[in-house]
C-alpha cells in the first residue's frame, strides 16, 4: 500500500487580490493508492485552496504559482495535472479524481434531479453507455451509499442534510476514481449523521480502494480515521506523519497545539481546563499541558 | 445567591402555510434549574430543541407552557419585570459572525446595555465601565478594541465582546448559547476558559449548550442532554458521560469523535467488513 | 396617394386627407355630435348655400336656389332645388329643410315657425331681425333626410352614431377602420360629373408632428394645417400646392368681468391694457408663428377684407412692438408702485397672473412664453402653464382663467358683426361658475350695455350707415376696454397635391375656405377637385 | 399544487384590488367628476338619462346610493362587461375601443417583450459566463440602454429611420394608404409586421439593458455556487454546465420577476404608441387623457392591470415548472 | 467571512458612476447661475451649436444649454423629491413589513405585491389626470407614491433576514425597544441597500417624469428634460435637423441614470458579494511569471498528457 497515486511537488497558489494572499506555499504531499490523508489545520489556511489545486478547479484570482501535480494512473501512467487542457482536463476530472465539497448541501443543482445529475457524469465521461445500464448504475450507487434507490428523482431540497451528502459521495464513487478528494464533507452534520457517512466513506474505500484526501479541522475525527495526517499552517505543511505518530509524538509546536484544543471525552480531565487558564489568556498558547491521555 | 429555574417548559411553534398548518413541539416538558457559580450544559443533536430553550430564557420566544422562576419568583411580562429579567440573566450567541452589528463599534455594543440597565451614567463613566469590561475580557489595551468594529476582528475577539456585552448589565445568569462551535478550534478552549474563570470569578450560573460532549463534560457541573424537545437523561457530567444510561445518549457517546480513540471507527470497520466477509 | 392598381378601365384614385383626425377613429357621422368626424360635414351633408368665408362674394346656391329677406329681416322665404336625391335614392323635399331647420336640436333660438308654401318653397319665420344670422341659417345649417331623422327622439339625435348617413354631398361613407375612413363619391350626386375623384381617405394622425413627416414624404394629398416651414414642405417632397388664408383672431382671452366673479389682476382694466402695448407682436409672429400670421386688427375686423367696417378714430392695427415704458406708465397711472422683485402691485397684491395655453399646441405655447417673457419687462409677472384640451375648455366655460390663450372663430362673411355680438355682448356669457351654454362665445364675461345697445341696434340695421354707427360705438369700447387681448390673425395653412388633383383654391382663386378641416367648404372642394389623367 | 393555489390567491386578491382601485380613485378625487363630465357633455345636447346613469355609476357620485350599493352596482356593470361609454369617442363603448386595441398592444408588446426577455438572458447569460474579461466592459453600455426614455428612443428610431431615411412606415399598425382596415390577407400581414419593426425595436432597445444586467448579476453570482464548481469538478461539458446549472438557476429570478418587470415595459409602451400613433392600448390610454375620458381611462386602466397579470400568471405557471422547489412545498 | 463594508470598493465602475453622477449634479447646481435666463427669447432661432450657444437654439431662440441646465434641476428636483417619497414608502412598506412580522407582514406585503404588479404609468396617469394644475412637487408625489413597491419588496427580505441576525436579537436581550432597533441596528445595514434603491428610485422618477410630460401630464410651467425634449418634439425639432435640440436632454436623462447604476453596480458588490468579480489573471493554472522556474524540475508535461488522453 505504499505506492502513489498522486503527488504534489513544491505547489503554491496565490489569490491575486491586494494585497496578494498567498494561501498555499510550496506544499509536497504524496498520496498513497487506497490511503486516507487527513489534512488538517485552522480556518484559513490553506486546506480547500489545495484541494482546488490539486484537482485543477482554482478560479480567479487564484493562481497556481508554481509546483507540479501528478497524477500515477492504475493503468496508463503518469499524469502531469497541471499541464492538462480542455478536453483531457475534462476527461481527468471525476473519472480519476472526484470531490466532495465543503456544505454538500450546496453542490446539488437544485432545480435538476438526483438521477439527471448522476447521468451527467455517466454521459459525459462514459459516452456509450446504454441508458438502462446508467439507471442501473445510479440506483446502485445510490444503494452503495444507503440511500433508497425510489429518491433517484428527488431534487436536492427534498433531501435531508446527510441524504444529500450521501448523494454527493454515490456521485463521487461513479466513475470508480483512484483518489475522491473530501472537504468537510461531514461539519455541517450531526455527529451522529457524521458518524453514519464516515463508516460508509471507510466501508467503500475497504471495498473499492481508492485514496482519500480528507480535510477538516476537526482533529479528532481525523485522527480516529486517517492513515496518515498533514497539519498545515498559513498555507504550509508543518507536520506529516501516521495518526498515530501525530497524536502520540507530535513534534510540531502547532501540532501539540491543536491536540490540546481538543480535550478527550473519556479520558482525564485535563488540568487545564477551569482552572489553569487564567482569565486575561487572549490565546491558548499560553495554556498549561498537562497530560490529555 | 439566586437561581433561575424552568419549569414545565413546552414550546411549539406553528409551521407552514395557511390550511396546512400544524405544531411542531420544539421543546416538551423541560425542568431544570440554573445556580449561581454553577455550569449546567444542554447537549444534544441538532433540532433537538437547545436552542428553543435557551431562547426562551433570553425572552426571545414565549414558552407556550410552563415557568420561568428568577430566584423562586415567577417572571411577569411586564415591561419593567422583563427590564428586570434581563438585568439578571443575558445571552452569548453562537455565531460571532453575526451577533455583533456590523455598523457598530465595539464601545457601542457595551454602552447600550449599560445605559439601558443604569449601570453606569455620563459619558466618563460609561466609558470608564466599557474599559472595564474589556479588560475582563482580556481585550487590552481597551481602548484599541473599543473603537474597533466587529469586522477587524478575529472571531475568538469577536465572542468576547459578546460576553462582555453579555456581562455589562451585570447579568448573574449566562445563556450561552454554542458560544464557541463557530470558532477556530486553537481559541476555543480560550474562550471557554474564559466563560469559566468569569463564572468562578463573579459567582455566574451559566447554561452552557454545546453539542460537543467533550467540552460539556469538562465544562460543566451537570449535563442534560435533550432529545426531541425532551431531556432524555441528566446528572452529573462525569456520571453522564463516563457512564450513560439511556440509550441515546449512549448513541450520542459513540459517535463523539475522542483522539483517544484514534483508528477506531477504520478498525471497526475492518473488522465489520471482516466479519461480513466470513 | 397616386392611382392604386385597378384593373377595370377608369383610373381610380384616391385622395388622402388629414383633418386632424384622432386614432382610434370611432365611425359618427352625425352632424349633431360633439365627435362627428370631419367627414360628415361638407362631404356627405350639405348646406342651402355655400358661403365663401375666405374670400367673401355672393353666396353660391347649393341645396337652395335663391332666398330672400323680408322687410325687416324676420322671414326668411327659400326656394329648393329641384331633382336632388339623397344617397339612399329617396327625393329631396322642402319637407327635409323644415325638419333640419326646426328639430329640436338643429332650431335656431329664434325660430318661430318654418312652413312649406308649396314643393319647392319654405318660409321661415323669426321672432327677430335675423339679417345678420344669414349665414349661419343658410350656409350653416345641415340638410338632414327627414325620412331617416324624423324618428329618432331628441336624445338619440345628439347620441345616435350615425355610422351609414345619408346625406346629399358628393361622397357617401365606405369604410370605417380605427385608423381611417373612406368616402367614395355619391353616384346620385346632384351636379353633373361630379365628383371626379372616386376615393376619398381621412387618416388619423395623433401627433402634428408625425403629420407633417408624412406631408414632406408626400403622402396626404390635403391638409390643412400648421407648419413652420412651407417652402419645405415641397422641397422635402410633399405636396407643391400651398396657400395661406389668415383668419381667425388670435387673443388673450381675460376673464375681465370682476361683476361677474372674475378674479385676478386682469380684472382692472389698467392691467389688460399695459399687457397689450407690452406684447412684441411682431416677435411673436417671428418666433412662434413663424412669419406666417397677420397682423391684427383690434376691432375684429379682418383686415384687407372688412377695412370697410372699421372706424376712422380707432386704433386700425394692433401695435407690432412692445413698449414696456408704455405699459408701465399706465400701470403707474393706475396706481400701481413698483415692487421689490420688479412686479407691479397695488393694495398688496400683485400683478401675477397666469396664462394658460393647451399643451401640444405649440405655436401657442410658444407665444405664450414669449409673452411671458416680454410682459416681464413691464413689471408684469405672467407664467405660462399648459393644460389638455379638456382642462382649458373646461376653465373657458366656466370662466376660472386669468389669461388663456385661444382663438376666435372669425367671420364667414366680410362682416364682423358675429364677433360683436358673439364674443362680446352681455347676452352671451354667464356668471363665473356657470357653464356658458351652447353658442354663447362671450369667455371673457365682459359686459358692456354700450356694447350691448349697440350690437342691438346693428342686428336690426337695414341700412350700412346705421350699422357703421353701431361698429363705431363698439369698437370704441372694446379698443379701450380689450377683454380680449388681440394677438395676431392665425395663420390657416393648407396644402395641398396639385400635380395630381386640379381644382384647389388658390391665391388667385380663393373660391373656398381652403383647408380640409374646413366645415361646409371641404365638401364644396372635394366636388370641384379632378384628378389628373 | 399548494404554489398555484397560492399564487391563484394572490391574483385573485389583486384584480379585486386593482378594481376597487378603480372604483375607488375618482371618489377620492376632489369635485366631481361625474358632473363635469356630464358637464360636458350636456354642452353638445341632451344627455340621455341612461348615459348619465352609467357615468354617475362608473364615477360615482349617484346621490342616492350608498358607497356600498355602488360598489355593488360597479361590479354588476363590469360583470355584465360594462365599462360605460367613452367621451372622446362618445358614443362608442369602453369595451369596444379596448378590444379593438388590445389585440396591437398584446401582439406588438409581447412579441417584443419575449423578444428582448430571450435577447437579454442570453446576452447577459453571456456576459456573466465570461466575466472578468473584455466582455466586461459591456455593462456600462448596458446600464445606458437600462434608462433610456422609451419615447426618447422612439423619436431617435423615427428620426432615423422613417424621417431621415425613409426605410420603415410613419405611423400605424399597417399600411393605412393601401388597407382600408384590417383584412386576412397575406399582405396585411406583412404590412402589419413590417409597421411593427420600429415600434418593437423601441420597446427591445429600451428594456434589453434592464434584462440583461439583471441576469448578469444573477448569472456571477449563480457561477460562485457550490453546485457550479462541483460541475466543473465533475468534469462536465462547458455548454452543459453553462445550459445545463448556471443558466437555468440563474434564469429564475428573471422569470419571477417578469410581471414586476412587464409593469415596467408596459408603462414605457404606453408613451412609445403614441409616437408612431401605434393603435394599441397607450395610445388609446393618451386619447383618454388628453380628452378627460374618465370611462375609457379607469376602463383602460382596469384592461392593462389585467393583461399584465394574466402575464405574470403566466410566468408564474412556467415558474413552477422552472423551479421544482416552487411546486412541492411553495 | 466576508469583511463589512458601507462603502463600495473602489472600483473603474464606480468611480464613473460617482463621475457622471457627481458631474450632473454640479451641473444641475452650477450650472443655472452660468447661463442665460432659459427663457430669454432674444436669440435666433435654431442656431446650431456654435462658440456663442454651446448647445445652439430651440425655435424660440432660447439657449439649448441653459434649458439643459435649469432642466437638469427640475428633472433631479422631480428625481429626488419622488424617490425620498418612495424610499420612505418603502420602508415603512418594507422595514416594518420585514421586521413586524405576522400579520401584519401579510398585509403590507400583499399590498406591496398588488402595488408590484399594478403598471404605474396608467395609475399616474389616472391619478394626475384629476389633478387640475401640476407643480413640479405634484408630479414627484404622484411618482413617488406609485414607485415605492419594488424597493419595499427588497428592503422586507433583506429587513426580514436582518431581524433573525443575533446582534437584532441581542439588543433585544439587552432590553432595547423596538424603534431603536429598527433605526439604530437594522437601519444602517439597509444603508447600502437603501443607497442602491434610492438611486434607482431617482432613475425611475425621472424617466417617469419625462413621460409624463411627454403625454401632457407633466409639471406646468417647470424645465425638466422631459418638457425639453417634448418641446423639442413639438417644435418639430426633428423635421427642423434641430438635433442639438432634442438630443442633448434624452442623452442626460440616459447618462445621468447609466451613471447611477454604475453606482448601484459597486453598491452591490457589498450587498452581495458574491458579484465582485475579479478580472481574469490570465492563466489561471500558472502565473507567466512563476511558469518558468516551477517547470524546470519536474519532467516535461506535454508526454504524461498524451498518456491520459
Ligand atoms: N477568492 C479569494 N480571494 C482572496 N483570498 C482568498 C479567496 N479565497 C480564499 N482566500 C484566502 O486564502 C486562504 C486559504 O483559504 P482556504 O479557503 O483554502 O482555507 P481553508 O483552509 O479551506 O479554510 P476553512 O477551514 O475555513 O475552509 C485564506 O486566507 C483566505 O482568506
Ligand atoms: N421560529 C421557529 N419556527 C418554527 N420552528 C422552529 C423555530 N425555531 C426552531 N424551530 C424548530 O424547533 C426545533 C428545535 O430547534 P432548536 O433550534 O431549538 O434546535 P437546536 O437543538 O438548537 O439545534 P442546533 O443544534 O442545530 O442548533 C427544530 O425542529 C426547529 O426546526
Ligand atoms: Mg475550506
Ligand atoms: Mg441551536
Amino acid at each position: 500500500m505504499t505506492t502513489p497515486v498522486l503527488t504534489a511537488q513544491g505547489v503554491s497558489i496565490e489569490y491575486r487580490t491586494t494585497p496578494v494572499v498567498r494561501a498555499v506555499r510550496d506544499v509536497s504531499l504524496t498520496l498513497h493508492r487506497g490511503e486516507i490523508l487527513g489534512l488538517a489545520g485552522e480556518s484559513g489556511c490553506g486546506k480547500t485552496t489545495f484541494a482546488y489545486g490539486l484537482t485543477r478547479l482554482l478560479k480567479s484570482p487564484a493562481v497556481l504559482t508554481s509546483g507540479e501535480v501528478v497524477f500515477h494512473d492504475r493503468v496508463g501512467g503518469d499524469v502531469d495535472v497541471a499541464a492538462l487542457d480542455g478536453d483531457a482536463l475534462r476527461a481527468f476530472r471525476w473519472d480519476k479524481v472526484s470531490m466532495v465539497f465543503q456544505g454538500a448541501m450546496n453542490s446539488l443543482n437544485p432545480v435538476i434531479t438526483v438521477r439527471a445529475q448522476i447521468d451527467d457524469v455517466l454521459t459525459t465521461h462514459r459516452p456509450g453507455m446504454p441508458r438502462a445500464e446508467r439507471a442501473e448504475r445510479a440506483a446502485e450507487l445510490l444503494r452503495l451509499v444507503g440511500v433508497d434507490p425510489g429518491r433517484l428523482d428527488s431534487y436536492a431540497h427534498q433531501l435531508s442534510g446527510g441524504m444529500r451528502q450521501r448523494v454527493m459521495i454515490a456521485m463521487a464513487l461513479a466513475l470508480n476514481p483512484q483518489v475522491m478528494i473530501m472537504d468537510e464533507p461531514t461539519t455541517a452534520l450531526d455527529v451522529v449523521v457524521q458518524r453514519e457517512i464516515l463508516r460508509e466513506i471507510m466501508r467503500l474505500r475497504e471495498q473499492f480502494g481508492f485514496a482519500v484526501v480528507f480535510i477538516t479541522h476537526d482533529l479528532p475525527l481525523l485522527l480516529e480515521i486517517s492513515d496518515r495526517i498533514a497539519v498545515m499552517l498559513d498555507g504550509e505543511i508543518v507536520e506529516l506523519d501516521t495518526a498515530e505518530n501525530i497524536y502520540e509524538r507530535p513534534q510540531h509546536a502547532y501540532t501539540q497545539r491543536l491536540l490540546e484544543s481538543f480535550p478527550s471525552l473519556t479520558g482525564e480531565r485535563g488540568g487545564f481546563v477551569r482552572t489553569g487558564a487564567p482569565a486575561g489568556s487572549p490565546s491558548t498558547a499560553d495554556i498549561t499541558v498537562e497530560g490529555t491521555v | 445567591m439566586g437561581t433561575l429555574e424552568v419549569r414545565n417548559l413546552v414550546k411549539d411553534f406553528r409551521v407552514g402555510h395557511g390550511f396546512r398548518r400544524s405544531r411542531l413541539r420544539a421543546v416538551d416538558d423541560v425542568s431544570f434549574t440554573l445556580e449561581a457559580g454553577k455550569t449546567v450544559a444542554l447537549v444534544g443533536e441538532s433540532g433537538s430543541g437547545k436552542s428553543t430553550v435557551a431562547r426562551t430564557l433570553a425572552r426571545l420566544e414565549t414558552p407556550t407552557s410552563g415557568e420561568i422562576l428568577l430566584d423562586g419568583r415567577p417572571v411577569s411580562g411586564s415591561r419593567t419585570a422583563m427590564r428586570a429579567y434581563r438585568h439578571d440573566v443575558q445571552m452569548v450567541f453562537q455565531d460571532p459572525f453575526a451577533s455583533l452589528n456590523p455598523f457598530h463599534t465595539v464601545a457601542h455594543h457595551l454602552e447600550r446595555p449599560l445605559e439601558l440597565h443604569g449601570v453606569a451614567r455620563g459619558r466618563g463613566a460609561v466609558a470608564e465601565q466599557v474599559a472595564g469590561l474589556l479588560e475582563r475580557v482580556s481585550l487590552t489595551p481597551a481602548d484599541v478594541y473599543a473603537a474597533k468594529r466587529p469586522h477587524e476582528m478575529s472571531g475568538g475577539q469577536r465572542q468576547r465582546v459578546a460576553i462582555a456585552r453579555a456581562l455589562a448589565p451585570g447579568a448573574r445568569f449566562l445563556v450561552a448559547d454554542e458560544p464557541v462551535s463557530m470558532l477556530d478550534v486553537s481559541i476555543r478552549l480560550g474562550v471557554l476558559n474564559l466563560l469559566a474563570c468569569l463564572q468562578r470569578e463573579e459567582n455566574l450560573g451559566v447554561l452552557y449548550i454545546t453539542h460537543d460532549l467533550a467540552t460539556a463534560r469538562h465544562f460543566s457541573d451537570e449535563i442534560l442532554v435533550m432529545y426531541r424537545g425532551q431531556v432524555v437523561e441528566r446528572g452529573p457530567s462525569d456520571q453522564v458521560i463516563l457512564d450513560p444510561q439511556h440509550a441515546y445518549t449512549k448513541t450520542l457517546l459513540a459517535a463523539a469523535p475522542d483522539p483517544a480513540r484514534h483508528g477506531r471507527l477504520r478498525d471497526e470497520v475492518r473488522a465489520e467488513l471482516a466479519g461480513e466477509r466470513a | 396617394s397616386g392611382p392604386a392598381e385597378s384593373d377595370e378601365g377608369p383610373v381610380d384614385t384616391t385622395l388622402n386627407v388629414w383633418a386632424g383626425s384622432q386614432t382610434p377613429i370611432t365611425a359618427n357621422f352625425n352632424p349633431y355630435a360633439p365627435t362627428v368626424l370631419h367627414g360628415a360635414l361638407g362631404p356627405v351633408y350639405e348646406t342651402l348655400f355655400f358661403y365663401n368665408k375666405a374670400g367673401g362674394g355672393d353666396p353660391v346656391p347649393m341645396l337652395g336656389e335663391s332666398f330672400a329677406w323680408n322687410e325687416d329681416g324676420t322671414v326668411l322665404t327659400i326656394t329648393i332645388r329641384e331633382g336632388v336625391q339623397w344617397s339612399d335614392g329617396e327625393d329631396f323635399t322642402v319637407d327635409d329643410v323644415i325638419y333640419s331647420l326646426t328639430n329640436e336640436v338643429g332650431r335656431s333660438a329664434n325660430l318661430v315657425s318654418a312652413e312649406a308654401s308649396d314643393d319647392t318653397t319654405v318660409v321661415v319665420t323669426y321672432d327677430s331681425p335675423q339679417f345678420t344670422n344669414e349665414a349661419a341659417i343658410l350656409g350653416g345649417a345641415w340638410m338632414l333626410p327627414e325620412h331617416v331623422w324624423a324618428e329618432k327622439s331628441v336624445e338619440e339625435a345628439t347620441t345616435w352614431a350615425n355610422e351609414a348617413p345619408v346625406g346629399t354631398g358628393p361622397y357617401t361613407v365606405d369604410t370605417v377602420s380605427e385608423a381611417s375612413y373612406t368616402l367614395v363619391a355619391n353616384e346620385n350626386y346632384w351636379q353633373e360629373g361630379k365628383p371626379a375623384v372616386a376615393k376619398v381617405r381621412y387618416l388619423g394622425i395623433d401627433a402634428n408632428a408625425s403629420a407633417e413627416d408624412l406631408l414632406k414624404s408626400g403622402d396626404l394629398d390635403w391638409t390643412g394645417m400648421f407648419v413652420p416651414d412651407p417652402e419645405g414642405v415641397a422641397a422635402a417632397g410633399g405636396p407643391t400646392g400651398y396657400v395661406n388664408t389668415p383668419q381667425d383672431p388670435t387673443v388673450l382671452y381675460t376673464c375681465a368681468n370682476a361683476d361677474l366673479g372674475c378674479k385676478g389682476p386682469q380684472t382692472d382694466v389698467a392691467v389688460r391694457q399695459a399687457i397689450n402695448i407690452a406684447i412684441d407682436r411682431g416677435t411673436i409672429n417671428d418666433k412662434a408663428f413663424v412669419g406666417l400670421a397677420a397682423p391684427i386688427s383690434p376691432t375684429y375686423a379682418l383686415l384687407g377684407r372688412d377695412d370697410q367696417w372699421i372706424a376712422p378714430d380707432v386704433e386700425k392695427e394692433s401695435p407690432q412692438s412692445g413698449d414696456p415704458e408704455a405699459a408701465a406708465a399706465i400701470l403707474e397711472e393706475a396706481g400701481y408702485t413698483l415692487g421689490a422683485d420688479g412686479v407691479y402691485e397695488k393694495d398688496g397684491v400683485k400683478v401675477e397672473l397666469t396664462l394658460t395655453s393647451v399643451e401640444g399646441w405649440t405655436d401657442y405655447n410658444d407665444a405664450a412664453k414669449l409673452i411671458a417673457e416680454q410682459v416681464a419687462a413691464a413689471g408684469i409677472k405672467v407664467t405660462a402653464s399648459t393644460a389638455t384640451w379638456q382642462e382649458f375648455s373646461d376653465s373657458r366655460q366656466s370662466g376660472n382663467f386669468q389669461l388663456i390663450m385661444g382663438g376666435i372663430i372669425g367671420t364667414a362673411v366680410a362682416d364682423p358683426f358675429q364677433i360683436y355680438r358673439d364674443w362680446f355682448s352681455g347676452e352671451y356669457t354667464q356668471p363665473v361658475d356657470t357653464q356658458l351654454e351652447a353658442g354663447e362665445w362671450n369667455f371673457t364675461r365682459y359686459s358692456n350695455p354700450v356694447v350691448d345697445a349697440a350690437v342691438a341696434q346693428a342686428a336690426a340695421a337695414s341700412d350700412e350707415q346705421t350699422k357703421m354707427d353701431a361698429y363705431a360705438e363698439i369698437q370704441h369700447e372694446i379698443t379701450r376696454d380689450l377683454p380680449y387681448i388681440p394677438l395676431v390673425i392665425n395663420a390657416t395653412q393648407t396644402f395641398y397635391n396639385d400635380t395630381e388633383f386640379t381644382g384647389w383654391p388658390t391665391d388667385e382663386d380663393l373660391y373656398a375656405f381652403p383647408p380640409s378641416w374646413g366645415s361646409v367648404s371641404a365638401g364644396f372642394i372635394l366636388a370641384n377637385l379632378e384628378p389628373v389623367e | 399544487m399548494r404554489y398555484y393555489l397560492r399564487r391563484a390567491a394572490f391574483y385573485a386578491i389583486t384584480v379585486w384590488a386593482a378594481i376597487s382601485l378603480n372604483f375607488l380613485i375618482p371618489r377620492l378625487m376632489p369635485g366631481d367628476p361625474a358632473d363635469i363630465m356630464l358637464a360636458k357633455m350636456a354642452r353638445s345636447g341632451e344627455v340621455a338619462p341612461g348615459v348619465e346613469r352609467t357615468i354617475r355609476l362608473l364615477l360615482g357620485s349617484d346621490t342616492n346610493q350608498t358607497p356600498w350599493e355602488q360598489y355593488v352596482a360597479y361590479w354588476g356593470s363590469l360583470l355584465r362587461g360594462d365599462l360605460g361609454v367613452s367621451v372622446t369617442k362618445f358614443p362608442t363603448p369602453v369595451t369596444e375601443l379596448i378590444s379593438a386595441a388590445l389585440p396591437w398592444s398584446i401582439g406588438l408588446l409581447g412579441l417584443a417583450t419575449v423578444i428582448s426577455f430571450v435577447l437579454g438572458i442570453a446576452a447577459g447569460a453571456w456576459i456573466g459566463w465570461r466575466r472578468g474579461t473584455w466582455v466586461d466592459h459591456i455593462i456600462p453600455g448596458s446600464t445606458l440602454l437600462q434608462s433610456l426614455p422609451y419615447f426618447w428612443v422612439a423619436l431617435l428610431l423615427v428620426y432615423g429611420f422613417a424621417v431621415v431615411n425613409p426605410w420603415f412606415p410613419r405611423i400605424g399598425g399597417y399600411d393605412v394608404f393601401t388597407f382600408d382596415g384590417p383584412e386576412a390577407t397575406a399582405e396585411f400581414v406583412g404590412s402589419v409586421i413590417y409597421h411593427g419593426v420600429l415600434p418593437a425595436l423601441t420597446v427591445v432597445l429600451s428594456s434589453f439593458g434592464g434584462w440583461l444586467l439583471g441576469m448578469r448579476n444573477m448569472m456571477v453570482s449563480t457561477l460562485s455556487e457550490d453546485y457550479i464548481t462541483t460541475a466543473e469538478a465533475k468534469g462536465l461539458r462547458r455548454s452543459r454546465i453553462l445550459i445545463g446549472y448556471a443558466v437555468r438557476n440563474a434564469a429564475l429570478p428573471s422569470i419571477a420577476g417578469f410581471g414586476i418587470s412587464l409593469a415596467f415595459v408596459v408603462t414605457g409602451a404606453i408613451v412609445m404608441e403614441q409616437v408612431f400613433t401605434y393603435p394599441g392600448l397607450g395610445k388609446l390610454m393618451i386619447t383618454a387623457v388628453q380628452g378627460n375620458d374618465f370611462a375609457l381611462m379607469q376602463g383602460l386602466f382596469l384592461v392593462i392591470t389585467l393583461t399584465v397579470l394574466a402575464a405574470t400568471f403566466l410566468m408564474d405557471i412556467v415558474y413552477g415548472f422552472v423551479d421544482p422547489r416552487t411546486r412541492l412545498n411553495g | 467571512m466576508a469583511e463589512y463594508r458601507i462603502l463600495p470598493p473602489r472600483s473603474e465602475k464606480l468611480l464613473a458612476g460617482l463621475f457622471i453622477t457627481g458631474g450632473i449634479v454640479l451641473f444641475a447646481v452650477v450650472a443655472p447661475f452660468l447661463v442665460q435666463d432659459p427663457r430669454f427669447s432674444g436669440n435666433d432661432a435654431f442656431l446650431p451649436p456654435s462658440a456663442d450657444h454651446l448647445l445652439g437654439t430651440t425655435k424660440l431662440g432660447y439657449d439649448v444649454l441653459a434649458q439643459l441646465a435649469h432642466g437638469a434641476r427640475g428633472s433631479l428636483l422631480v428625481g429626488l423629491a419622488a424617490a425620498a417619497i418612495a424610499i420612505a414608502l418603502s420602508l415603512i412598506f418594507g422595514i416594518f413589513a420585514g421586521y413586524a412580522g405576522g400579520w401584519t407582514d401579510e398585509v403590507l406585503t400583499m399590498v406591496t405585491n398588488i402595488m408590484l404588479v399594478i403598471p404605474g404609468l396608467p395609475l399616474v396617469m389616472v391619478i394626475a389626470v384629476y389633478a387640475q394644475s401640476r407643480s413640479l412637487w405634484l408630479v414627484a408625489f404622484i411618482l413617488g407614491i406609485t414607485g415605492w413597491a419594488g424597493s419595499a419588496v427588497v428592503l422586507r427580505s433583506q429587513a426580514r433576514s436582518l431581524r433573525s441576525r443575533d446582534y437584532v436579537e441581542a439588543s433585544q436581550v439587552a432590553g432595547e425597544r423596538t424603534w431603536r432597533i429598527l433605526l439604530v441596528e437594522i437601519l444602517p445595514n439597509l444603508l447600502p441597500l437603501l443607497a442602491a434603491q434610492f438611486l434607482f428610485a431617482v432613475v425611475f422618477a425621472i424617466l417617469g417624469e419625462a413621460g409624463l410630460s411627454f403625454i401632457g401630464l407633466g409639471p406646468n410651467g417647470s424645465i425638466t428634460w422631459g418638457t425639453m425634449i417634448t418641446e423639442a418634439y413639438g417644435g418639430n425639432a426633428m423635421s427642423a435637423g434641430a438635433w442639438w435640440w432634442f438630443v442633448p436632454p434624452g442623452l442626460l436623462i440616459a447618462v445621468f441614470g447609466a451613471g447611477l447604476s454604475l453606482v448601484n453596480f459597486s453598491i452591490d458588490e457589498v450587498v452581495n458579494p458574491k458579484l465582485r468579480v475579479v478580472a481574469e489573471t490570465g492563466d489561471r493554472r500558472r502565473a507567466p511569471e512563476a511558469a518558468a522556474p516551477a517547470a524546470a524540475p519536474v519532467q516535461p508535461a506535454e508526454p504524461k498528457a498524451e498518456v491520459t488522453a
